[in-house]
């Protein structure tokens, strides 16, 4: 790190710098709407909300609920309306920058999980590819972990700069911003800012560590991935696990790790689109065939694959990696508290008798 | 609640005879309270009844068909289950009823708006209408009354609709209470235009997670949602507020004459949006159309299964 | 015939097809004019008649919905506009509170050798949205 | 799919205020249309012949016929399409003539609105599927409901023709209306001798099965299938003992009886056989006159019944038949004649209705046919007749024409002649309406050869002078108030529906007017259908009738059954309800709303409860489409994809216009 | 950058009707130079698109020799095949080819070889057959065993005599008596038994529906043939076809890429999520 990186943003330069980017990105900042927090598009009068983690993370920023991955159109030739030709567009995200300043450094390291996935594999997904380059993660170090953080179970901290381009670390009665990559020292600079003092670096650092401290301690998760995979025939564990499950999808659409999609077409007249959307693997239509075949067709079979993927198949096919970021939003959204922890706790502690 | 022993010791004594007893425990921090499904005498003692019991247990009894169940239940909650055994549902011999005098309950959005977020409290504690809560800043001591829940201010429930075991404390009055409908109301105060902007603006929000369906218990299609198929073909996959708001009304319209205003739709809406307000619109034209009030006799036939040839309270309107 | 200022607003009517439909083929066959913004779906009783298609009309951003059955006792199939008449009347109640005008929709009885009387019922419901004017808008 | 747009001209019918060629152009542009085209006279032989080659040559899956209303040609088109090789249920219609060409005065207006209609029906048939009848067996019995002369020739053609006949009559004797006439217009020859001979035929012919004194209890099933559970009222006679020989009819001591065949203008006894030709010529005990019933003692029947057939602990009893048709023939009631308080009828005993006259004039009547005023018994001069007593007239709600009453006054305007020279009648009259077959010239008979004086007008009253009657009322002709001293007036009271008529609908499933006539399927085309099938209507039920007409329906609708049952086998109508069983989820509410029972809650093979259609009973109504919360129950060729899809089409514009940006 | 959602047009040049519910499709690329340019092994899938109504997911069946035309066979179940039944030949639609794994047909080189198939079931065979055929020299014997319900349920008929000559021992089976019939009568798992092919240097390819492959297996074993020695392909639903949408996972395996084709042995390594 190179001290000169290191800015000083007050608490009241905030929103200058927040217009200032505005100019030239759509910038999306946390705001109340209703009693939820949620990433909206900065405009002149906005306030910030950055008391609250967001109600959903920035997910949806560079992984839309809904994107359009093609338009098409049926063309008549009405002299021969029997002969209609098929037009295929596609339809790639453009390349306006987007920030998002205000989430935490769990919602950006969210897409940590989605890199190796969408772009980095046989096949690259270019919808999230072109969003995920042209947006900018401002992330504000937490103060005050919540009981359902567990950030640090899976890799991640109260000033985790994983997927982030700049972390704001608060310090001073204002923020210590610490550029991540090139793309953040560039917006860093558009603020204009003063070098952070060494005072104030020490601040932000203290108050980072005693967050830190406020998380619970994290347990030793290395053996879950092989634990979990032998459990998976113990249908009885699950249902146990399942049981209060309702299979409702708050836990997966408020995920930052969640990528589970579906594909579907919508037309109207001659032309449509080919839309890709969450989906949500806890839904008995997920893996539902058309031949009325369902692989898993119970709650508790599929709380066991979202578990599953989370601790154990993804960390298995991308070098021990949980597809977890820690937030916690899938506990405390959960209208029935079903608790993730608790069932990872679960497997590993599960003994035989 | 001084009952909770004599509970406790009453489900020991039938758990024989039963498959599981569904009731509540602490959940994963000290303001949430989680559902216990209960087989041993162990997962017994850790029975809590508190008002932070917020969940309607019905919602799991259709999906335990065929099983013994128990279940405590409040005042409220067996309205729900007494809509769900007049729908043929559930079968009552399948069901026994340990009724529980409400202890009354926080709406946790109020208790955010009173001590900001969840995640930061530390301790919560009652004392009769006093609710003490302790944040690593402060410590707060706040009236029950202005925790409840929308739904407990819109009809006071005295007595359960069916109970085999009833538990009350001595002097313990009722909680929930009969007034204005003050969301209704501030709806109803709007003109058109705000009103649709209202819906527009609240739904937009909306993630289609679909907690507000899979919690609720009258809904009884769950994996047959029309929601989520393409043959009938009500709804697009995409996220624009047109689907959303098209499934709130197709939730509230399966639900009219049946929803018994439990309120878990709009609790478990990880996204806080006052949906419950379009199922209560319902009920009280249902009401006032009707004079029905949904579960409270099991043998009753729901409004719209149902018909007179005569309609007192519908004027046709001539044209 | 045109009500309004020329300008059609869409108007979806879901019509019975043995009275309803009937009334509005004996109104045409007498000539009866009527304005031209009203469009017809038939359906075989008001009783299959969902509600939810009246929703989803507006929310389609129809202006207008017409429901037309048979009189009650009079229904084709004995007891369709009688449940028909339960569930509309309670959509329509519902309506104020999403913020729609109730007089948006409408449903009514006509018979099959009621043709003036559909006549009126058609004029009298598209002077009533032209004058409530275009329904509310979405916007992204 | 390839789908074939035809745009029918109906020479200027639509094509006067639609741009049709316009409308086709516009087709070939809508989603998996291949072909469309104008056609002049679609319904005609070459209109469907070319949309027969069209399908062949353009190897088309569905078709769009834009044309009138699909409730008077779809059947036509459908069969053409069959005809092509498609199955008749891939059409659709797209009415621009009834609801577009013939509504609308603007052009462009009207075009773009069956442009609409047609994207429509595009749109509902993409999601058209082939459905096949389903054939079942039926039983070639027929009920007819009511005796009168058009049930009793409904029974006769249909007993003709070979087929099984349960003949049902709610009083003692068949016979109905008719049975009490004297004479029938025109040709004034005796009712009783043109009828009897019918009737007998009813009793003798084997394959006709009467219950008199009976009616219809409940009717379950569906055409072909009928269940009827007829109830049998008790007559306190054993009918099968029972000779008619009127012995106790002699010897009843009750003798202050109600006489309904007579029209109460005398008594009967308490046991009594209605008259002398009544077929079944069987005894009734009224038990509101007996008194055995009365006071617990007398049983002089008992006693001299020859044949022991008497039976006071007698009860209702109920049979059950089966049968594949129903023909209804339960004709009608007469006006109240009180209804009219300034007529004076059943105030002033020389007030009578038409039907009290033709039994004094019946030979066989009370006054063996002496024309006797009720109340002296004198022989009346002047008699008044008034027309439309309960006819074209609002205000007590009879606007209709009962369109009988003219002819039989004339026709008792030349009997009061025939029985009493030198007697004078005066006929108050609104119009004469004459239009049979030999009908004007008879009321000009009545009038030129029978000196009948009519006076065209409304009497405002009548009433009591001296022994006589004054009838006052205006000449509108001669702009003049008339006053007539009648020695007797006759109310010529119009026809109203049949008392039960719509209890009995109701069991039948077929609908009614306001006025409580049966409606029949159409007003031209199916006179004699109903929208139930295999329900069919005979006779005056259907609305005011003379007897030829009754006749003539009778034997249309015996035609109707015969037909109906010249097949073994039926086929259902395949736009019925249908289960998704992997949806259902078995919550039985589409059960609880069904108005026909069409459904039932059977078990998968999991055990699970599932709803089940019974094809041959749903009616195909679609209740229960909107009944299941998860749309698991749909109504073939009305699902829900299908009016979404149509929703869909209007508001496509709509929803584009709709977004503000 | 390639764009893995996106479609191919493809038009419909020849749809044969093979049974009442079973049509097959053979398509060419739109663009002569993808038609070209179309490589795939044996085994390998297609997603089909029918825009409007979505994608599906079926094994080009056609070999890949075939150079003409690409051809698919599908069975109407859902919404995407029933559509795909309604297209008439000239139509225009999308294809997504190939994808996913294939069947190891160099590792059987030198090998006898035992196709069982079932109904539907013969269409991911046929590829592999015909490749087989085509290559008859490096295999050795080529036994197939081909049932379905009924004469009238058989797919690829007009195909048998070819197959045959080409040097195919070809056991055909119907599960009843029918007039006319005057091949074999039984379900296919007994055929397979009575057969008995030998388990040494064979292996063994089936597929069909999911009992039969349950009783085939079992056949299989009986006749002790080795769990590697069995190749079977898998079904799920699928939505992405690349990996990434989440659903057709078996433990960690996808079965749209690391699939359809799978060995008893690897699908033993499998946690049981079928």
């Amino acid at each position: 790190m190179v001290m000169g990186d290191l800015k000083f943003c007050p608490k009241e330069g905030l929103s200058r710098w927040v217009e200032e980017l505005s100019r030239e990105h759509t910038v999306l900042v946390p705001q109340q709407a209703g009693d939820a927090v949620e990433f909206l598009p900065f405009a002149e009068g906005s306030e910030l909300s950055l008391d609250r983690q967001p109600t959903a993370p920035p997910k949806k920023s560079v992984f839309p609920q809904t994107e359009t991955l093609m338009r098409f159109e049926y063309q008549k030739d009405p002299e021969h309306p029997d002969r209609q030709t098929l037009q295929i567009k596609e339809t790639l995200p453009g390349k306006e920058k987007t920030v998002i300043l205000g989430c935490r450094p769990c919602g950006a390291r969210g897409f940590s999980v989605f890199d190796p996935v969408f772009g980095q594999g046989e096949y690259l997904d270019p919808y999230y590819q072109a969003r995920r380059e042209h947006t900018v993660f401002v992330s504000l170090a937490c103060r005050h972990p919540e009981n359902t953080c567990f950030c640090n179970w899976v890799g991640g901290g109260p000033a985790d700069s994983a997927g982030s381009d700049v972390l704001m670390l608060p310090a001073g009665g204002g923020y210590v911003l610490r550029p991540v990559t090139d793309q953040g020292r560039q917006i860093v600079e558009v603020g204009g800012f003063e070098d952070a003092s060494p005072e104030q670096q020490t601040e932000a650092d203290r108050l980072a560590e005693e967050a830190a401290e406020n998380l619970s301690p994290a347990p030793e998760l290395e053996e879950v991935p092989d634990k979990l995979f032998e459990l998976f025939e113990n249908l009885d564990f699950w249902e146990l696990m399942a049981a209060k499950c309702i299979s409702c999808g708050a836990c997966t659409y408020l995920c930052p790790t969640c990528y589970c999609f579906n594909i579907s077409d919508e037309y109207s007249g001659l032309q449509g689109k080919r839309i890709r959307t969450w989906d949500n693997c806890m839904s008995n239509l997920f893996t539902h065939e058309a031949s009325g075949h369902n692989p898993r067709p119970t709650k508790a079979q599929r709380l066991r694959n979202r578990v599953g993927h989370k601790f154990s198949y993804y960390p298995k096919l991308h070098e021990q990696v949980f597809a977890c970021c820690g937030c916690g939003r899938c506990i405390k959204s959960c209208p029935m508290s079903v608790d993730i922890r608790e069932i990872v706790l679960s497997a590993k502690e599960y003994a035989d008798e | 609640m001084k009952y909770v022993a004599e509970l406790k010791a009453k489900i020991r004594e039938k758990l024989p005879e039963l498959d599981v007893v569904i009731g509540w425990k602490q959940g994963f921090d000290p303001v949430h309270a989680s559902p216990a499904f209960m087989t041993t005498p162990e997962e017994i003692e850790q029975l809590v009844v508190n008002p932070l019991c917020v969940q309607n247990l019905a919602t799991y009894l259709p999906g335990l068909k065929g099983k013994k169940v128990g279940i405590v239940a409040r005042e409220c909650d067996t309205r729900s289950i007494g809509e769900l055994l007049q729908e043929s549902l559930i079968e009552r011999e399948e069901l026994t009823v340990f009724s529980v005098k409400c202890p009354g309950a926080v709406d946790l959005v109020k208790l955010r708006q009173q001590v900001g977020d969840l995640g930061r409290v530390r301790s919560i504690s009652f004392d009769g209408p006093r609710v003490t809560v302790e944040t690593p800043d402060e410590s707060s001591s706040l009236d029950l009354g202005e925790l409840l829940p929308g739904k407990c201010r819109v009809m006071a429930y005295d007595e359960p609709v069916l109970a085999d075991f009833r538990f009350v404390d001595p002097d313990q009055d009722t909680v929930c209470r009969e007034e204005a409908d003050t969301d209704l109301v501030a709806l109803e105060q709007m003109d058109l235009d705000e009103r649709f902007a209202y819906w527009r603006g609240h739904l937009d929000r909306c993630i289609r997670c679909y907690a507000c369906r899979n919690v609720c218990p009258m809904c009884v299609c769950q994996d047959q949602c029309i929601a989520d198929t393409r043959d009938p073909h009500w709804l697009s996959a995409e996220t624009d507020v047109r689907q959303k708001w098209m499934f709130q009304l197709i939730h509230a319209m399966h639900l009219a004459g049946r929803c018994t205003e439990c309120g878990e739709c709009e609790r478990a809406c990880p996204m806080d949006i006052p949906i419950l307000t379009i199922r209560r619109k319902l009920n009280r034209e249902i009401h006032e159309l009707f004079g029905y009030t949904s579960g409270m006799d099991v043998d009753a036939v729901p409004p719209l299964l149902t018909f007179q040839p005569e309609e007192k309270s519908i004027t046709e309107r001539e044209w | 015939m045109s009500a309004g200022n020329g300008r059609e607003l869409r108007i979806v009517g879901f019509l019975c097809n043995w009275c309803s439909y009937g009334g509005a083929d004996t109104a045409g066959v007498s000539r009866l004019g009527q304005p031209t913004d009203l469009r017809i779906i038939r359906l075989p009783c008001t009783g299959r008649m969902d509600p939810l298609f009246m929703f989803k009309a507006l929310l389609s951003g129809a202006d207008g919905v017409l429901v037309s059955g048979c009189h009650p006792r009079d229904c084709h199939y004995s007891e369709g506009n009688f449940y028909a008449r339960r569930r509309l009347e309670l959509a329509k109640r519902l309506l104020p509170t999403l913020g729609f005008d109730s007089g948006r929709f409408e449903y009514t009885w006509v018979s099959a050798s009621e043709g003036k009387r559909w006549q009126q019922v058609v004029t009298a419901f598209t002077e009533q949205i032209h004058t409530l004017g275009p329904g509310p808008k979405f916007s992204h | 799919m390839k789908i074939g747009v035809f745009v029918c001209h109906c020479g200027s019918n639509i094509a006067g205020t639609v741009d049709v060629a316009g409308v086709a152009q516009a087709a070939k542009n809508f989603p998996e249309v291949a072909f469309a085209t104008d056609l002049l006279y679609s319904c005609s032989e070459p209109g469907q012949e070319a949309i027969v080659q069209a399908v062949q040559e353009h190897d088309l899956d569905g078709v769009v016929v834009a044309a009138c209303t699909p409730r008077m040609h779809e059947p036509t088109f459908r069969r053409a399409v069959e005809r092509a090789g498609l199955n008749r249920y891939m059409f659709e219609m797209a009415n621009i003539r009834e609801h577009c060409s013939w509504v609308g005065k603007d052009k462009d207006a009207n075009t773009r609105k069956a442009s609409d209609l047609v994207l429509q029906a595009v749109e509902k048939l993409r999601f058209d599927r082939p459905l096949q009848a389903k054939s079942f067996d039926i039983n070639k019995r027929v009920l007819v409901v009511g005796g009168g002369v058009a049930g009793i020739q409904a029974a006769l053609d249909c007993a003709d023709g070979g087929l099984e006949v349960v003949l049902l009559e709610k009083t003692s004797t068949i016979g109905g209306k008719m049975a009490k006439l004297d004479k029938t217009f025109p040709t004034v020859d005796c009712s009783s001798c043109i009828l009897g001979p019918k009737m007998v035929d009813v009793s003798m012919h084997p394959n006709i099965t009467l219950y008199a004194y009976a009616e219809l209890e409940s009717v379950e099933g569906y055409v072909g299938n009928f269940e009827v559970s007829v109830k049998k009222k008790a007559t306190y006679v054993d009918w099968d003992k029972c000779t008619g020989c009127g012995l106790c009819m002699e010897k009843c001591p009750s003798k202050k009886a109600y006489d309904a065949f007579n029209e109460g203008i005398a008594p009967t006894r308490a046991i009594n056989i209605p008259f002398p030709q009544a077929i079944p010529k069987r005894a009734v005990i009224d038990p509101t006159y007996c008194r055995q019933f009365i006071k617990g003692k007398c049983g002089v029947c008992a006693k001299v019944c020859p044949t022991e057939a008497i039976d006071y602990e007698m009860q209702d009893s109920f049979v059950q038949e089966k049968v594949g048709a129903v023909i209804t023939a339960t004709g009608y009631d007469l006006f109240d004649y009180r209804k009219y308080g300034e007529y004076g009828g059943g105030r002033y005993p020389d007030v009578i209705t038409s039907m009290q006259y033709e039994r004094l004039l019946n030979a066989s009547g009370p006054t063996g046919g002496h024309i006797q005023r009720p109340s002296d018994g004198r022989e009346p001069k002047k008699v008044v007749f008034i027309q439309c007593v309960g006819s074209r007239d609002k205000s007590v709600d009879r606007p209709y024409c009962s369109g009988f009453c003219c002819m039989y006054t004339a026709k008792q305007t030349i009997l009061t002649k025939d029985h009493i020279p030198d007697s004078q009648s005066y006929v108050f009259y609104m119009d004469i309406r004459a239009p049979g077959k030999m009908y004007d010239e008879f009321t000009r008979r009545a009038m030129e050869e029978y000196g009948a004086q009519y006076i065209r007008g409304r009497v405002s009253q009548v009433y009591p002078y001296k022994d006589s009657l004054i009838v006052r009322g205006v000449d509108t002709l001669l702009g003049s108030q008339v006053e007539i001293e009648a020695d007797l007036v006759v109310l010529a009271v119009g026809a109203e529906a049949s008392r039960g008529a719509s209890e009995l609908a109701e069991k039948l499933r077929i609908s009614y007017d306001a006025y409580g006539f049966y409606m029949e399927s159409h007003p031209k085309l199916r006179p004699v259908e109903t929208n139930t099938a295999g329900v069919y209507l005979a006779g005056a039920c259907q609305g005011s009738k003379d007897i030829p007409a009754s006749v003539g329906q009778g034997s249309a609708a015996a035609a109707k059954v015969l037909a109906l049952f010249s097949k073994d086998q039926l086929e259902s109508d395949p736009q019925v309800a249908l289960v998704s069983q992997a949806r259902c989820v078995g919550c039985g509410k589409c059960v609880q709303t069904c108005p026909f029972g069409a459904i039932q809650l059977a078990e998968d093979r999991a055990g699970n409860p599932k709803a089940e259609v019974i094809e041959t009973v749903c009616q195909g109504c679609g209740l229960c489409t909107v009944t299941c919360p998860q749309s698991a129950i749909q109504l073939q060729h009305f699902t829900d994809n299908q009016i979404l899809a149509e929703v869909n089409a209007l508001c496509q514009q709509a929803m584009e216009e709709s977004f503000e940006s | 950058m390639n764009n893995p959602y996106l479609p191919e047009i493809a038009i419909v040049k020849e749809i044969i009707q093979e049974t009442h519910n079973i049509k097959t499709f053979r398509l060419v690329f739109k663009d002569p130079d993808k038609m070209e340019q179309c490589v795939f092994e044996p085994g390998q899938v297609g997603q089909l698109s029918v825009f409007g109504t979505g994608e599906s997911t079926f094994v080009i069946n056609s070999p890949p020799t075939q150079k003409e035309y690409l051809q698919f066979s599908v069975m109407r179940a859902g919404e995407v095949t029933t559509k795909l039944h309604s297209l008439k030949v000239g139509d225009q639609i999308g294809v997504r080819a190939p994808l996913g794994n294939c069947f190891p047909y160099e590792a059987m080189k030198g090998k006898d070889i035992i196709i069982v198939g079932g109904g539907i079931g013969m269409a991911p065979l046929r590829t592999l057959l015909l490749y087989l055929l085509d290559n008859r020299q490096d295999y050795g014997e080529i036994k197939v065993i081909y049932g379905a319900r009924s004469p009238e349920d058989l797919c690829f008929t007009y195909e048998f005599e070819q197959w045959r000559q080409k040097g195919a021992d070809l056991v055909l089976t119907v599960d009843k008596e029918f007039p006319g019939w005057t091949e074999r009568v039984g379900f296919v798992p007994a055929v397979l038994a009575e057969e008995a092919p030998a388990p040494m240097n064979r292996v063994a390819i089936t597929c069909g529906p999911p009992i039969m492959i349950k009783f085939v297996l079992k056949g299989l074993k009986e006749l002790d043939f080795a769990d590697e020695q069995i190749i079977t392909t898998l079904e799920k639903r699928m939505k992405c076809g690349i990996g990434l949408c989440g659903r057709c996972n078996i433990g960690t395996k996808y079965v749209c890429v690391d699939g359809p084709v799978f060995t008893q042995a690897e699908l033993n390594e499998l946690p049981a999520e079928l």
